[in-house]
């Protein structure tokens, strides 16, 4: 069987993962840091992209849902995985990919909640409703011991590795940019430029917001267990607003609903934090600057040039 | 009984405070249709202004206290002013999530050239006493009802507030910037069809905004007289919030929810449930707003098909 | 009057006006007629400064005009009622007309102009008190005009007047459009599709197409012109 | 060749306060240690990094440190979240750490890597605790803690728990969040309990406040705190309602030995401002870390890991410091009590 | 038969304002009715309740025999009711082909999983889509700006898109609210060529708001009038012509 390009780019995009993954080993583990910190952030800006970006709700809770993945899955291998008596290697490859789901699940369990009721609030009211989401989450763990409480969750095994990472965001632009080109995808934009033509049409705007939701949930939640496997620790003041609002910045930079935008903009501004780390206390007044300066400078998005609609899938 | 009633005096010297900053975010929104993240941190800034000039203009007397007051008025505004026109008015006919990202920009900029140049440890918001000593930005007394204790810094605050309210309330509705504030706010290339200078409204704009951030900052200061850079982060989202559930763009609408915001913080907090405070606060907000998707005084807007 | 020379407008990457000029004497009315995307509304923007100009020149009394925001040319006389009518949505329909005197301060001078309008569309005067949003689209369209008139215009630039609005009143706007013309020396400067009514009561008419002038001529000629009967009066 | 020690801290953000001050004792030392000739004739090179007080950041730079920098050893982050984030992974690498004012007792459980030179969250407490049962004489004791730190929640957990043992009442508990401003409300509620005591384990920032503000509104019992009272910012801000204020201090500025009276005036001297406690503590972590270098005669990490664990008597301007077996440093610490605005030495308490 | 619309007594009211009161009228299968009266009568308002825009305050709708009380406007649209706005409400930034081509997302076999899986049916589906997307773009001759932003079309065109995008969804009854607004004569001449072809061509009935006298008279079989909210008459082109009330009313 002929496979079309969509999936070939996929399958190869998983198999480099794969391979560099193998290597991992001989790379700085600073600079795997950072990479898989890139990953992860490629996964936070494109299923945001989904909801903010392509289907023009405004979300400011993704850190949230991030919070939610991340400490579900944290809490998966970190009391499932000594039990299992499994060797490390079993568990990187069996129990780590089963709680990145879990945690993808019950992030989108969490879209399902708050998307359902408020998804019939507009612009900023839904901003607002996402954001105290992600405060509520933030407080809630904060308030329970068992996952550590204000003290945060210790002793998260690193199973973060590049194959992960990067498979993971691999897919969550496929599955972005394939919902997106077809014909029932378009309706996403539709949705986004003119509600009630949108239902004029016979489109069904609650059942796509709340797909753009749900699926844009799942894979904050799948990135939130990576980061919590990456990082071994997690701490409930990690996922606060500011989280929400460096993702919104990137999907925002990369030029709202451009699918290599929003990429590159979440590599661009990963990088730009690691290297102005030499300025020492003068670098976020730099960075600050660079935002304001590349805003202006490129209003419409560092990459244009992408076509945005294009009307070929 | 004597303690809610104290908790109300406190809930509402805290919501009056938290109202004079949505009233610029509203204010700012209204004309322009775009959050002002920079907003929280121009309240810090006026902070700092009280806190360097108080000194001068002779803060601890009542005078002293009004021009300090008035001096971080002014110069919030002017730093309004400049941010819009070097950061907001280049973006004018773009999008305003483009406008947006300037504005976490110009917030993050402040926030950290403020750790940089004001030093990033907190400051006693206080004035030294010429023959040694520290005092208050106004002679502070304590008002004992029975049990009940009232500062009048508590009293200056809901006075001011008020005061500013109204002020802002009258130039709004009764004057003509304030009519072409409202009609830019429905439709900016209309307004300029009719005569209206969009500019000169959106800079008058800024500098009311500024003006009413520079004095909840200085107001904040002189009641929790602790300042530092990063003062106005938790504050400005709490009056962001308060500005949303009032009903965006709408005054007395950020005026209620500010003081709304205030209560409900301050009897959660004397609860078993302070713990919860923000997620309970949060919680009424997102109820109140699936009610009432407009907001507690906001009308949706109208659009015929 | 209104003096336009070679004028070219870029939308982006489209240039939606090539090289067009033309000229409105003083208390004449000038019909623009052409296709639809010939360039006609973008003609209007160029003048009343709501769209600058790539490069041309726009003269207005004499002055240089080319370029000055929508806002001092309101000021100065030009009034301009925009395609898509944009009316006020959230603000009642007296309060609009009230926002089209912005910049007269005489509170008497006010309250004639909106006497006027109220005369000329009765119709705005029964939905005084409702918002312009929840308006019919034929009740906006006179609101526009309404609005446009209360800045007490020397040069009005009206796109499309009659759009969607039924046939008795829409001889009625003409004959006002007239009225307006002789008895305050109104300049007008009108777009329209129904071309046949609007050549009637101009003096000279100009035909864009594509972006550039096809045809100048005297109302009359135009009208009597076959190929512009065929193309825009139809037949 | 100079020898690298890494150090990560808040130096910016919400918690810059404690990573500034905590850096200036980390530079002093370097300075006085290579104007002295280094460290077995090696100078010493501090390379250090920011964490922006944001989690997620102390895991990236201490890898940053470790690979990149080579560093053998490093002092780092003050604060017990952070440093719980950046500890584990030097732990793996086998790089020794010393935290400065990391008090919780979480950290040092890491790993055998992990050092500390302050007291712990159970000493302090408990110290607290008992000092109001036995010198303050409290029968009701009121508690209000930061429910969004740590170590604030640790310290009321080790306080409560000394409480009942010694049959203290707790008559009143009430939580805020780190930076609110406003705890009228809390101690109002607190008010209403009439309690002898309350105890307010909370940085100078907030606990400013909150002794102000529990004057305005006539509660007029003693306020115990924890280490985190230290810092002339609290009486800048509370101002006369300091006064009567206890809490333990790694260090005192008040305190006369020619030791401490030498390190303030030398620390006066370079930074121009006075001394925290937290500054001299980052002071005794480094010197700790040079010190075990020379005892160890390696600036191998393994070697300085060893050289840390077998700390007996080491001399630090916050007392005299050996490591136990858990790592943690075992030191006394002294009650102050604040008078006038400054803060008065009451007693001293071994662990 | 029971006709394809039927609207009983239909009334609705804004706060003090009856917009329309007590309307009944009908279109056949198959048929072309005009709607005319005049500014605010009410067209505009009983094209919202026929579409679920608003809901009647009082009287009923049935589509096909069935009511469509409660329905929403996609629902109803999936009925086999399509719309054109009278302020055009095209999606702005999609292309002129995606506008189109959204709009037959009623009749796709696919959803959001063979999105994702991308099968051989997927694709199948996918370009005879674009076929029929671009033969539909034909008739009104836009295919030379099926990659344009709608929004950058001129009034004229975004009309014509909003006529083509309605077809799309395979309607049994299309609203046409002032379809040849903005057009001059000429071309209004071909728009109605068009309205009657389509009607042909995809077998369906129309009902049409418009004030052009010409384009009324000439393609519509019956027309409703309506004034002030009522309706004053109902009748052949002919018979309306002929009707004083209407003359005085409208036409003049
Ligand atoms: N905002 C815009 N962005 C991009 N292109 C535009 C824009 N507005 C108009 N155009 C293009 O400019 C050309 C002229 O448009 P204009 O609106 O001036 O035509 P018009 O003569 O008024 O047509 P109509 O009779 O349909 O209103 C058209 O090709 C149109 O597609
Ligand atoms: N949502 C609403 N709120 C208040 N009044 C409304 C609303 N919608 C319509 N109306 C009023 O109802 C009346 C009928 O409006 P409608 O738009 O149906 O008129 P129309 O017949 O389409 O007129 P036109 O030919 O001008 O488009 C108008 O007077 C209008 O002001
Ligand atoms: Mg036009
Ligand atoms: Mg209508």
């Amino acid at each position: 069987m002929k496979l079309p390009k969509s999936q070939i780019f996929l399958l190869v995009a998983l198999l480099v993962a794969g391979g560099f993954s193998a290597f991992s080993g001989r790379i700085d583990p600073y600079i795997l840091d950072v990479t898989l910190g890139v990953g992860i952030a490629i996964t936070l800006a494109s299923s945001l992209n989904l909801i903010n970006g392509f289907t023009g709700q405004f979300s400011l809770g993704h850190a949230g849902f991030m919070a939610v993945g991340a400490y579900s899955s944290a809490m998966l291998t970190t009391t499932l995985g000594p039990k299992l008596g499994a060797s490390a290697g079993v568990l990187q490859w069996v129990l780590f990919p089963a709680s990145l789901l879990l945690g993808g699940l019950v992030a989108a369990l969490a879209g399902l909640a708050v998307g359902a009721p408020s998804l019939r609030l507009k612009g900023d009211y839904l901003a607002i409703v996402t954001l105290g989401f992600g405060e509520i989450i933030k407080v809630i763990l904060q308030n329970v011991d068992a996952v550590g409480g204000a003290r945060g969750l210790v002793g998260i095994p690193d199973y973060t590795n590049l194959f992960w990472t990067f498979g993971v965001a691999a897919v969550t632009v496929y599955v972005v940019w394939a919902l997106l080109n077809s014909t029932y995808g378009r309706g996403f934009l539709a949705v986004a430029d003119d509600e009630v033509a949108a239902e004029a049409m016979g489109l069904n705007t609650t059942r796509y917001k709340i797909t753009a939701f749900v699926v844009g949930s799942f894979f904050a939640g799948v990135a939130g267990g990576l980061y919590a496997h990456l990082k071994g620790y997690l701490n409930p003041g990690g996922f606060d607003f500011n989280k929400s609002i460096e993702i919104v910045v990137m999907v925002i930079l990369g030029g709202m609903g451009r699918h290599v935008g929003v990429i590159v903009a979440a590599v661009l501004l990963a990088v730009l934090n690691e290297t102005l780390r030499s300025f020492g206390d003068y670098r976020m007044i730099l960075y600050s600057l660079l935002l304001i300066l590349l805003m202006l400078t490129r209003p419409q998005g560092l990459f244009t040039w992408t076509p945005r609609k294009k009307s070929a899938a | 009984m004597t303690e809610l009633l104290q908790q109300l005096i406190n809930g509402l010297s805290l919501g009056a405070i938290y109202a004079l900053i949505a009233l610029g975010y509203t204010m700012v929104y209204g004309v322009l249709r775009f959050i002002n993240f920079a907003h929280s941190d121009v309240f810090m800034v006026g902070a700092y202004i009280g806190f360097y000039l108080g000194p001068r203009l002779g803060a601890g007397t009542v005078w002293g206290g009004i021009a300090t007051l008035a001096a971080a008025m002014a110069g919030s505004a002017v730093l309004g002013v400049v941010i819009e026109k070097l950061a907001y008015k280049p973006l004018r006919n773009r999008s305003n999530l483009t406008v947006l990202i300037t504005a976490i920009g110009v917030s993050l900029f402040l926030q950290n050239a403020g750790q940089k140049i004001l030093g990033a440890n907190p400051r006693a918001f206080q004035f030294p006493v010429p023959g040694g000593g520290q005092q208050r930005l106004f002679p502070e007394t304590q008002l004992h009802f029975r049990s009940l204790t009232i500062s009048s810094n508590q009293v200056i605050v809901l006075a001011v507030s008020a005061v500013l309210l109204v002020a802002l309330w009258w130039i709004v509705h009764r004057t003509r910037i304030g009519t072409a504030m409202r009609a830019m706010s429905f439709n900016a290339t209309a307004a300029s069809l009719v005569g209206i200078n969009n500019d000169a409204v959106i800079s008058f704009t800024f500098a009311l905004g500024s003006a009413l951030a520079g004095a909840g900052g200085v107001l904040y200061a002189m009641n929790y007289p602790s300042i530092d850079p990063l003062m106005g982060t938790l504050p400005g989202l709490k009056a962001f919030v308060a500005a949303v559930l009032g009903g965006i763009g709408n005054l007395p609408g950020a005026a209620l929810g500010g003081m709304l915001i205030g209560l409900v913080e301050t009897f959660v907090s004397g609860t078993r449930m302070s713990t919860y405070r923000d997620a309970i606060a949060f919680a009424i907000l997102i109820l109140i707003l699936l009610f009432r998707p407009a907001g507690l005084l906001g009308k949706l807007r109208v659009e015929k098909v | 009057m209104l003096e336009v020379n070679q004028l070219q407008v870029n939308y982006g990457a489209i240039t939606a006006l090539h090289d067009v000029s033309l000229r409105v004497e003083k208390g004449s009315i000038v019909t623009l007629i052409g296709g639809n995307g010939a360039g006609k509304t973008t003609t209007l923007r160029a003048i009343s400064g709501m769209v600058k100009p790539k490069s041309g020149q726009i003269l207005y009394e004499g002055r240089d005009i080319t370029g000055v925001p929508s806002h001092k040319l309101v000021g100065q006389g030009i009034a301009h009622s925009p395609e898509g009518r944009m009316v006020f949505a959230n603000l009642t329909v007296r309060e609009n007309l009230q926002m089209g005197a912005y910049l007269q301060r005489d509170k008497a001078v006010i309250a004639r102009e909106e006497e006027f309008v109220f005369a000329t569309f009765p119709r705005l005067k029964e939905r005084e008190q409702q918002l312009a949003g929840t308006l019919s689209g034929g009740e906006q369209q006179m609101l526009a005009i309404g609005r446009a008139l209360m800045s007490q215009p020397k040069c009005l630039l009206l796109d499309e007047p009659s759009l969607g609005i039924a046939p008795l009143l829409v001889k009625l706007i003409f004959e006002k459009i007239v009225e307006l013309n002789r008895t305050r020396g109104l300049t007008i400067l009108l777009v329209e599709q129904n071309a046949n009514l609007a050549l009637e009561i101009s003096q000279y008419g100009y035909v864009l197409e594509t972006g550039r002038i096809l045809l100048a001529d005297d109302a009359a000629k135009l009208r009597a012109d076959p190929k512009v009967r065929d193309a825009y009066l139809g037949g | 060749e100079p020898i690298r020690i890494g150090e990560f801290s808040s130096l910016t953000g919400r918690e810059a306060g404690l990573g500034q001050y905590t850096h200036m004792g980390v530079q002093m030392a370097v300075e006085e240690i290579n104007a002295a000739g280094g460290v077995d004739g090696r100078p010493l090179l501090v390379l250090a990094e920011d964490t922006q007080s944001k989690a997620g950041e102390a895991a990236t730079v201490v890898r940053k440190l470790i690979t990149r920098d080579h560093v053998v050893a490093i002092v780092g982050e003050g604060a017990s979240g952070r440093c719980l984030e950046g500890a584990p992974i030097a732990q793996r690498a086998g790089i020794p750490v010393v935290s400065p004012a990391a008090t919780n007792p979480k950290v040092t459980e890491i790993g055998d890597c992990i050092f500390r030179v302050c007291f712990t969250d159970p000493f302090q407490g408990t110290v607290m605790a008992k000092f109001a049962h036995e010198t303050l004489k409290v029968r009701r004791v009121g508690v209000l803690s930061d429910v969004a730190s740590s170590y604030s929640l640790g310290l009321a957990g080790f306080f409560r728990q000394r409480c009942i043992v010694d049959g203290v009442e707790l008559v009143g508990e009430q939580k805020f969040s780190g930076g609110d401003k406003d705890y009228r409300a809390q101690l109002t509620a607190l008010k209403a309990a009439r309690p002898d005591a309350l105890f307010v384990p909370a940085y100078y920032g907030d606990a400013g406040l909150i002794l102000l503000q529990a004057r305005q509104l006539g509660l007029t019992v003693p306020v115990l705190g924890g280490d985190g009272f230290e810092a002339p910012e609290l009486v800048q801000i509370a101002g006369a309602a300091a006064d009567g204020a206890f809490f333990p201090v790694h260090f005192s500025t008040s305190d006369t030995s020619p030791r401490s009276r030498s390190f303030i005036a030398r620390y006066t001297q370079r930074w121009n401002k006075a001394p925290t406690g937290v500054s001299a503590l980052g002071y005794d972590a480094l010197n700790l870390i040079a010190d075990a270098i020379r005892r160890g005669k390696s600036a191998e990490p393994k070697a300085i890991r060893t050289a840390l664990a077998g700390t007996t008597g080491f001399e630090g301007i916050t007392g005299r410091i050996a490591m136990d077996s858990e790592r943690n440093a075992r030191k006394p610490a002294s009650i102050v009590r604040v008078e006038g605005g400054q803060f008065r030495f009451l007693q001293s308490v071994a662990p | 038969m029971a006709s394809l619309l039927q609207l009983e007594n239909v009334t609705i009211r804004f706060g003090g304002l009856t917009a329309v009161s007590s309307v009944s009228a009908t279109v056949q299968e198959g048929e072309l009715v005009g709607l005319i009266g005049p500014n605010g009568a009410g067209k505009t308002t009983v094209f919202n309740m026929v579409t679920g825009v608003y809901q009647p305050t009082e009287g009923s709708i049935a589509f096909a025999g069935q009511p469509t009380a409660g329905l929403k406007p996609f629902e109803i649209t999936e009925r086999g009711i399509a719309r054109t706005f009278q302020n055009i409400r095209l999606f702005p930034s999609l292309s002129v082909f995606d506008n189109v081509r959204v709009a037959f997302h009623l009749h796709l076999k696919h959803d959001s999983v063979h999105s994702l899986t991308r099968g051989p049916k997927f694709h199948r589906e996918e370009i005879e889509l674009r076929e029929r997307t671009r033969e539909l773009l034909a008739i009104f001759n836009l295919e030379r700006v099926q990659d344009e932003p709608s929004k950058s079309l001129s009034y004229g065109d975004q009309r014509r898109l909003e006529i083509i995008r309605a077809l799309a969804t395979r309607p049994k009854l299309l609203l046409l609210d002032e379809p040849a607004a903005g057009m001059n004569p000429a071309e209004k001449l071909e728009l109605m060529k068009l309205i009657q072809f389509i009607r042909d061509k995809f077998q369906l009935a129309i009902l049409l708001v418009e004030h052009d006298m010409k384009v009324v008279m000439g393609i519509c079989q019956r027309i409703h009038v309506l004034e002030y909210g009522r309706k004053i008459a109902e009748g052949t082109p002919a018979e309306i012509r002929a009707n004083p009330a209407v003359i005085a009313a409208y036409l003049g």
